[in-house]
């Protein structure tokens, strides 16, 4: 993989490059623009907003807008702010993310390395799962969950993201693993490492940067899932269903500033994910993982 | 019977049949060497002997003991591939001892195995690195380490040395054929560097497109090459082969062979037999290292004739100078020592040691002369 | 036992309102589970709750409009109160055409919590004062009110460019047009009244209400439009008993700072809808009495005061008592009163009270089309309107 | 051949795990994915009101769909917004990815800045965007309160424009997922043969007209699979950003099987335009998927 | 000045210094290799005679012209990369006039370039394919066309043949040696194959660790190498380099070395000037084809000394066997007729050509003795 990170042999004039970083950084802005206005507006008391400049920085800063939204907002009946949604979220995204993670990588090591005949077939069949548009799938979603006693639980949630993920899991091992050279199995198989030893103790060890790239898709996909979890939640329901009742609601009063900093707050895991491991993510891509 | 016994073994990939009715008997200790070109089925033959692949038709049987089926690690074997396919999160003591493992030999013990086995190899100072920081010789090395602690019955080598550079190669090729002295161990190598296959084997097999050509010493592969593909591919440069016609003078058997000019030269051929030829078409095979300058040529042989023709190109290789002329119609190639004074487009007195040519029937390919 | 809840009163006064119940049911040793989703007028939760119940799995009790509750009763769906009400004595205080929403083959499956309604005009007090001329009471008189504003310089209509408010806005209209043809129109769906040429100068007054808007209209959140009418930006907004909340909260009092009226030509009638909580089949015996004593507390008439007072609507028992509300809410409470002795009280199409589903949401399509200039005359989107309605039965 | 031949128990079970491992998923596969698309199908040729039931009306709900305008304007949507979305990200994300390559100091820090839309949910994207582009808050009022007075951009107000404003906000959100995947592409291609074409006197633009962006083709594919799929599941930024509106003019197939399905009560109109959807994307992804596994094997 | 001038030149990246004050001169029509082990620089200084990386210190001339600067495509020069570097997406023909359309040839003059090249290398029936439907030597053909079709001064190779397998190398490399020989075009080629280095060039440059070690024809480098380096990284088996002393019989110096045994063997020098090292510890440096059988011993040579020793390893490689003894204590190989009569752990009489013997300074590591 080293051959693949080098930079481009081109040479750039320097006029050009001159443009080039304008242009980069014109971008970054654009990028970075609504991030700004909610994070400026979070820290403005309401009535700067209603009545004031959407980019100017608050005349009089604070915090409380973070502190209702993360504690005291009304969500629901209960003035509890977004603090124990997030712990919903969390215990339904680990798990799902966990589980489709090592399902995706189990099935990327049968479909590379215990090729079968219609192996193929298989991953063409898991892969196109990743394009159906979820709202179809609801209704009969709903019975089923219904039917295994899951509905509006936890676990119920955590089944349905684990079975509509792994379908990327699943791609992303695959492409990783069908670089990795049969041979290493081989010699495993001789060595007397039977099927899960030679995963556990080979493949899985060395699965580091695709394990990232398939986390960080899963963990934000979850994360920021709302139809499954305003209809499979139940009473538990994740930080996206409770950030929606903070902004959405239809006949009461808006705090613009409130809804900012919740939606700074339901976002910053994900964006924590991205920076911190988005290295690997362009890495993980590099490895053929954008193929399909 | 033979030690490791390959009867009459097929193997096809869906309808493709890529190995036809192999059938090779391996006695304990020899050293076997499986060559031949890209393609022609050497690992699948030695993916077969190891397990990893099924067996299409016929049995194999290690020890007298039929393994159609038996799982690789019941067979006993070890194995040392191209890639050296060490495990990159172990570190080398784990990687040479993880087959231990797998069988369930205690801690003890292992450490026992490994100790010896690094000590052999040279490296001991290694154990606690992972494959990524060892040098290309060195993983080499820990490749075979990780065979050699199992202390199997059969060792298998898929091109082992492919991965190294030219010098290295040589090192570890020397390495490898004084540890087989050493530790006599059954080995079945597969190379398609035919320097390798000579020096190495007890037993060479030839195989081409799923056929076994030819299986014997590499002196008879080398010295009597059963048909033209054994004859070139062994050998490099090639050995040349040139349209000569079968003459008789004095009533021995002659080839005429044309130089340069189109003039024709007269070889004595060293095999009676082949007067049978009279007046046909063959085609001569004279290795390089036969066709040289009078001072080089090797005063053992009894048959050396004088072949006067123009010289095309000189390749001065340091060691040997190699000399491109034409004969019969085609490019031959000589090997001359380093100093031979031949320059380009000169003529030149070339010796031609006609005891190590042979000869091959054009429309069957196959050797003639006995 | 345990009520699970699902509505979408999530944030601000209205779940601080729906606090009141949880409270007084707290009292009584029920339980409160909560299962707030909100987002565009409940769709969300409707959509949550068409889970739940497919998946057998339903809440207790939903917090439903109009037609819906008609629908999931159709299904089979929801728990007989009957008994309950009768005990009660619902039907003698709830407004029948309340009771045409909260019974279903003459079984009570629901519990009216209030009624909001929406043939409400809010206005600037400065911004009238400045015309200098009284609210106006018919269209005419609305039309010179803003023109004078505009003249003033201020967005004389203040509205939100969606297509549920702009229904709100036609709810007026229609039912400025006379009781009888909004009846005729939007609850009995004759198509000669829907075409016809009345429900065309209907679409015409829309299409001039237009005119008095300014052009950043689209989409904008109702509330937005309230402020531009607290901090005098626009001289009025056309929006149903909620938009007081805003009004309240900026700190403004009814008649000094801002007036309510009906809208012109609608005095006398009204448009409602009314939040109820619908009660889902239970098989626990336990849930089914804890369902009940929610009922119970529901119609609980000092609930229901205590309640709609915050809420800004008004009780959905016409016996409650006044007291404890503002201005506008007591007149809210007088035109419900007399409309239902009148038989002019109306089911709000905007608000799903008038026709089913379907057809109130082509309705809005040809509604908000015709806001947006897409039909040359009213005449056109009458036409349009019969079709549209038509087709969505 | 001897009885011996037989596989031992051990091999047998190590030939019957991975398609036992493999099971589940492909199981789960066809229940949750194929099954319920099945169970769409059957929905979209019944007269499925709130809940499904099993009234067959034959063709009649595809027939109603493709009368209803909304349709219409949600196909002339989607394809107006597919082609724009899939060309400007496509070049946005080109043309990040080939500066970025250059050598350029602190990509550490622009990469995940043109990353993180990616990380964010529709309701935040939405949010912000909804703000940013209302001319009465947004940037036009931000532009006339810095003394630009003439400056107008109304388009999320415009119902012929408003489709434009879901181009700018999805292309925020994915062009730097797109670059990414391109930036891939380039660290892949042989060093060399920028070189060669360097040495055959090619200047920069023609190098990457001519050597570069063809070597990118496979780059492409993926984008053009990744991107258009995504448009045509495009649901939750147009609802978080217009609602569908000003009026319905920005709806799209995906808004308009949800309210159908969800909110009109009509499941089985929004079953036969979620089947409609569903051959769509089967369109796209089937020879694709066809091609990339061939190649594969 | 030389065609090519390459001055005092030196390359850092940052802070580390990769090229070291390298100063070659090539001649017009030059074939100059450069050789040397892996990351020794070679690629570096190719790709500075480009254009492709910047210059840190010195200047590189080509026609007298300091090019230092000047961008790749104005240098007139054309290069064939390891991995051939052929664009995947055009036709064989396009790739080859690629270069022609870039400097605004037309299309006429383009054509014709074009037919002369193809007919020239034999690829014309392929100017319509796609590189990825050629074979290796085809691919490495079409890269060697492009370059060949820009008539450029000067022709930079990078290991142009080390993709291809064994025989198709040897066959290239004697294609490439008659181009040259036709067009005589300047070339500067590197590799790390010293076969392909001491067959092709006119002048070898010996690089280690951005130094050059040695810079002359293959003949000088092999026969008198400068410094260990040079005389151990030229010849296949290396040079064999025993530890041994000068001591004078007969007034004449003669290298002692001690056999398998340990007794020491007298060997008489050629080189009279190694009396100088009287007594003193030497390396001395003797070619495996210099020390083998008495049959096979250069008739020409006047000072080959016999030498008996016991074998330790003897590995026929068809056209000759090696044989490995100990000498000085340390391996040494012997390159012997392939049927010479010799078995591992056996005596042999080996002759050793003395006038091909040199000696080396332990110290410096640097040739002595002239
Ligand atoms: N899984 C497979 N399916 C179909 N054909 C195969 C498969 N594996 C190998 N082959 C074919 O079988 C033949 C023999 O392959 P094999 O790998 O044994 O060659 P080889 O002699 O080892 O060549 P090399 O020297 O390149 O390693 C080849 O023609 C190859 O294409
Ligand atoms: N961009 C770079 N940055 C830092 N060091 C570099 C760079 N490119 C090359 N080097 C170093 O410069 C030295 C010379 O590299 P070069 O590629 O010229 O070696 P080479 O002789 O061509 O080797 P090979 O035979 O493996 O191709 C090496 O030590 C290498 O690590
Ligand atoms: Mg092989
Ligand atoms: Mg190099």
């Amino acid at each position: 993989m080293s051959a693949v990170t080098q930079d481009t042999a081109v040479s750039t004039g320097r006029a050009m490059r001159v443009l080039i970083y304008l242009l980069l950084v014109l971008f970054a802005l654009f990028y970075l623009l609504p991030l700004y206005v909610m994070g400026i507006n979070s820290v403005k008391p309401l009535s700067e907003i209603t009545g004031g400049n959407m980019m100017a920085l608050p005349q009089v800063w604070t915090l409380d807008p973070w502190r209702s939204a993360w504690s005291t907002a009304q969500i629901g009946v209960e003035p509890t702010g977004l603090k124990p949604y997030f712990l919903n979220s969390i215990l339904m995204v680990v798990p799902a993310v966990a589980i489709s993670t090592i399902v995706g990588a189990l099935n990327g090591y049968v479909l590379t390395k215990w090729r079968f005949r219609g192996d193929s077939w298989v991953f063409g069949l898991m892969l196109f799962s990743c394009f159906i548009p979820f709202q179809i799938v609801l209704i009969p979603m709903a019975v089923v969950l219904g039917k295994l006693g899951l509905a509006g639980s936890v676990p119920g949630l955590v089944l349905v993201h684990v079975v509509y993920g792994i379908g990327f899991t699943t791609l992303y091992f695959r492409n990783y693993y069908a670089a990795f050279p049969t041979e290493l199995v081989r010699a495993a198989q001789i060595d007397g490492a039977g099927f899960f030893q030679i995963f556990w103790r080979i493949l899985l060890p060395v699965s580091g940067p695709i394990a990232v790239v398939s986390v960080i898709w899963q963990f934000t996909n979850i994360w920021n899932d709302f139809l499954f979890g305003a209809s499979f939640g139940g009473t538990s329901q994740p930080m996206t269903v409770a950030l929606n009742n903070l902004v959405q609601s239809s006949t009461g009063v808006k705090e613009y500033n409130v809804h900012f900093a919740g939606a700074i707050l339901a976002a910053l895991p994900t964006l924590f994910v991205y920076i911190v491991a988005g290295r690997y993510f362009v890495r993980g891509l590099m490895a053929g993982s954008v193929k399909g | 019977m033979g030690f490791l016994d390959i009867r009459n073994v097929t193997k096809s990939y869906g309808q493709v049949e890529v190995l036809h009715r192999v059938d090779i008997a391996v006695e304990e200790g020899e050293f076997l060497v499986l060559v031949g070109p890209s393609g022609c089925g050497k690992s699948t033959l030695l993916n077969m002997i190891a397990g990893l692949e099924g067996i299409t038709g016929g049995e194999i049987a290690i020890k007298g003991r039929v393994v159609n089926g038996v799982h690789p690690s019941k067979r006993n074997i070890a194995m040392v591939f191209q890639s050296y396919a060490l495990y990159p999160n172990m570190t080398v003591g784990q990687n040479m001892t993880f087959g231990l493992e797998m069988h369930g030999v205690p801690k003890p013990a292992r450490d026992r195995a490994l100790a010896d086995v690094a000590k052999l190899l040279q490296i001991d100072h290694l154990l606690d690195r992972k494959p990524g920081q060892l040098s290309g010789g060195q993983r080499q090395r820990v490749a075979m380490g990780r065979a050699l602690v199992r202390n199997p019955d059969v060792f298998l080598f898929d091109e082992p040395l492919s991965n190294l550079d030219a010098k290295l190669r040589v090192d570890m090729r020397t390495e490898i054929k004084k540890l087989h002295q050493k530790l006599k161990t059954t080995i079945v190598y597969v190379t398609h560097d035919q320097i390798e296959a000579m020096t190495l084997s007890t037993r060479i097999a030839v195989m081409n497109r799923g056929h076994v050509q030819q299986l014997g010493t590499p002196k008879e592969i080398y010295d009597t090459p059963a048909n033209l593909f054994v004859a070139t591919f062994m050998g490099s440069p090639a050995m040349n082969i040139i349209p000569a016609r079968v003459v008789m003078q004095d009533g021995v058997p002659h080839a005429s062979v044309t130089d340069a000019e189109g003039t024709p030269r007269m070889l004595r051929f060293s095999q009676a037999a082949m007067a049978a030829w009279e007046g046909k078409d063959i085609l001569l095979g004279i290795r390089p290292e036969a066709i040289t300058d009078p001072e080089g040529a090797d005063r053992k042989s009894g048959n050396i004739q004088s072949l006067p023709n123009r010289v095309t190109v000189t390749e001065p290789a340091g060691a040997d100078t190699f000399v491109t002329m034409t004969l019969g119609g085609r490019d031959a190639i000589a090997r001359m020592r380093a100093d031979a004074p031949v320059a380009a487009g000169e003529r030149y007195e070339f010796a031609v040691n006609m005891e190590k040519a042979v000869a091959f029937d054009p429309a069957t390919e196959l050797r003639i002369g006995g | 036992a345990d009520v699970e809840v699902l509505h979408w009163w999530t944030s601000g006064g209205e779940a601080a309102a729906l606090n009141v119940l949880k409270d007084n049911l707290a009292g009584g040793g029920t339980g409160w589970v909560d299962m707030p989703v909100a987002g565009g007028g409940g769709e969300a939760a409707m959509t949550a709750l068409r889970a739940r119940v497919t998946a057998g799995d339903p809440p207790t009790a939903v917090q439903m409009l109009g037609f819906d509750i008609q629908d999931w009763a159709a299904e089979g769906a929801l728990a007989d109160l009957t008994a309950t009400a009768q005990a009660e004595g619902w039907d003698k205080v709830v407004p029948a055409a309340l009771q045409k929403f909260s019974t279903y083959d003459g079984k009570w499956v629901a519990a009216p919590v209030n009624v909001h309604s929406t043939n409400w005009v809010w206005i600037n007090k400065a911004a009238l004062d400045a015309t200098g001329l009284a609210a106006p009471t018919t269209w005419d008189e609305l039309v010179a009110v803003l023109d004078k504003m505009k003249a003033n310089g201020i967005t004389p209509l203040a509205h939100g460019g969606q297509p549920w408010q702009e229904a709100t806005v036609f709810d007026g209209v229609v039912l400025s047009m006379g009781g009888d043809f909004y009846q005729k129109a939007f609850i009995d769906l004759d198509p000669a009244a829907l075409g016809g040429e009345q429900m065309a100068e209907a679409f015409n007054r829309l299409i001039k209400l237009r005119s008095y808007v300014d052009d950043n209209f689209s989409g904008r959140d109702w509330n937005l439009a309230s402020a531009m009418v607290i901090n005098g930006e626009a001289g009025m907004q056309m929006m149903g008993d909620w938009a007081k909340g805003e009004f309240l909260k900026a700190g403004k009092k009814p008649g000094a700072d801002f007036v309510c009226i009906r809208f012109p030509g609608t005095q006398g009638s009204v448009t409602f809808n009314s939040d109820q909580f619908a009660m889902f089949n239970q098989t626990d015996a336990a849930k089914q009495e804890a369902q009940v004593n929610m009922a119970k507390a529901i119609m609980d008439p000092a609930f229901q005061s205590a309640f709609n007072v915050v809420k800004g609507s008004v009780p959905a028992r016409t016996d409650v008592p006044n007291d404890a509300f503002d201005d506008c809410g007591k007149k809210g409470m007088a035109d419900l009163a007399e409309a239902n002795t009148a038989g002019t009280l109306f089911g709000s199409m905007a608000h799903g009270h008038a026709a089913p589903a379907a057809v109130k949401n082509a309705t809005y399509d040809v509604i908000t089309a015709a806001f947006n200039g897409e039909y040359a005359d009213g005449a056109a989107a009458a036409a349009a309107l019969a079709e549209a309605v038509a087709a969505a039965q | 051949m001897s009885a011996s031949t037989a596989p031992d128990f051990r091999t047998r079970l190590q030939d019957w795990l991975p398609k036992l491992v493999l099971a589940p998923s492909f199981a789960v596969t066809i229940l949750f994915v194929y099954g319920f698309i099945g169970f769409t199908v059957v929905l979209s040729f019944t007269g499925s009101k709130m809940l499904p039931s099993f009234k067959w009306v034959g063709w009649e709900n595809y027939a109603k769909l493709w009368a209803l305008p909304a349709w219409n304007t949600a196909i002339v949507n989607i394809a107006i917004f597919a082609s724009l979305y899939i060309v400007i990200c496509t070049l946005v994300g080109l043309m990040l990815a080939i500066f970025l390559d250059q050598k350029i100091r602190g990509e550490g820090v622009l990469r995940p800045i043109y990353l993180y839309p990616m990380a964010l949910s529709f309701i935040v994207t939405g949010t912000a965007w909804k703000w940013f582009l209302d001319p009465g808050i947004g940037l036009e009022r931000v532009m006339h309160l810095w003394g630009w007075e003439s400056f107008s951009f109304t388009w999320i107000k415009d119902g012929d424009m408003a489709i434009y404003t879901i181009v700018i906000a999805a292309v925020w959100q994915t062009s730097g997922f797109v670059m990414a995947m391109f930036l891939a592409g380039l660290r892949g291609i042989d060093n060399e043969i920028l070189k060669a074409a360097q040495i055959d006197g090619a200047s920069n633009w023609q190098l990457y007209r001519r050597i570069v962006i063809p070597l990118l083709r496979p780059a492409f594919l993926s984008a053009f699979v990744i991107l258009s799929h995504l448009a045509i599941k495009s649901y939750d930024l147009v609802v978080a950003l217009t609602g569908g509106g000003p009026g319905r003019a920005t709806e799209m197939p995906a808004t308009f099987m949800y309210s159908y399905t969800f909110t009109r009560n009509q499941m089985g109109i929004g079953a036969s335009s979620a089947v409609i959807m569903l051959m769509t994307i089967a369109a796209i992804m089937v020879p694709y998927l066809y091609a990339e596994l061939k190649e594969k094997k």
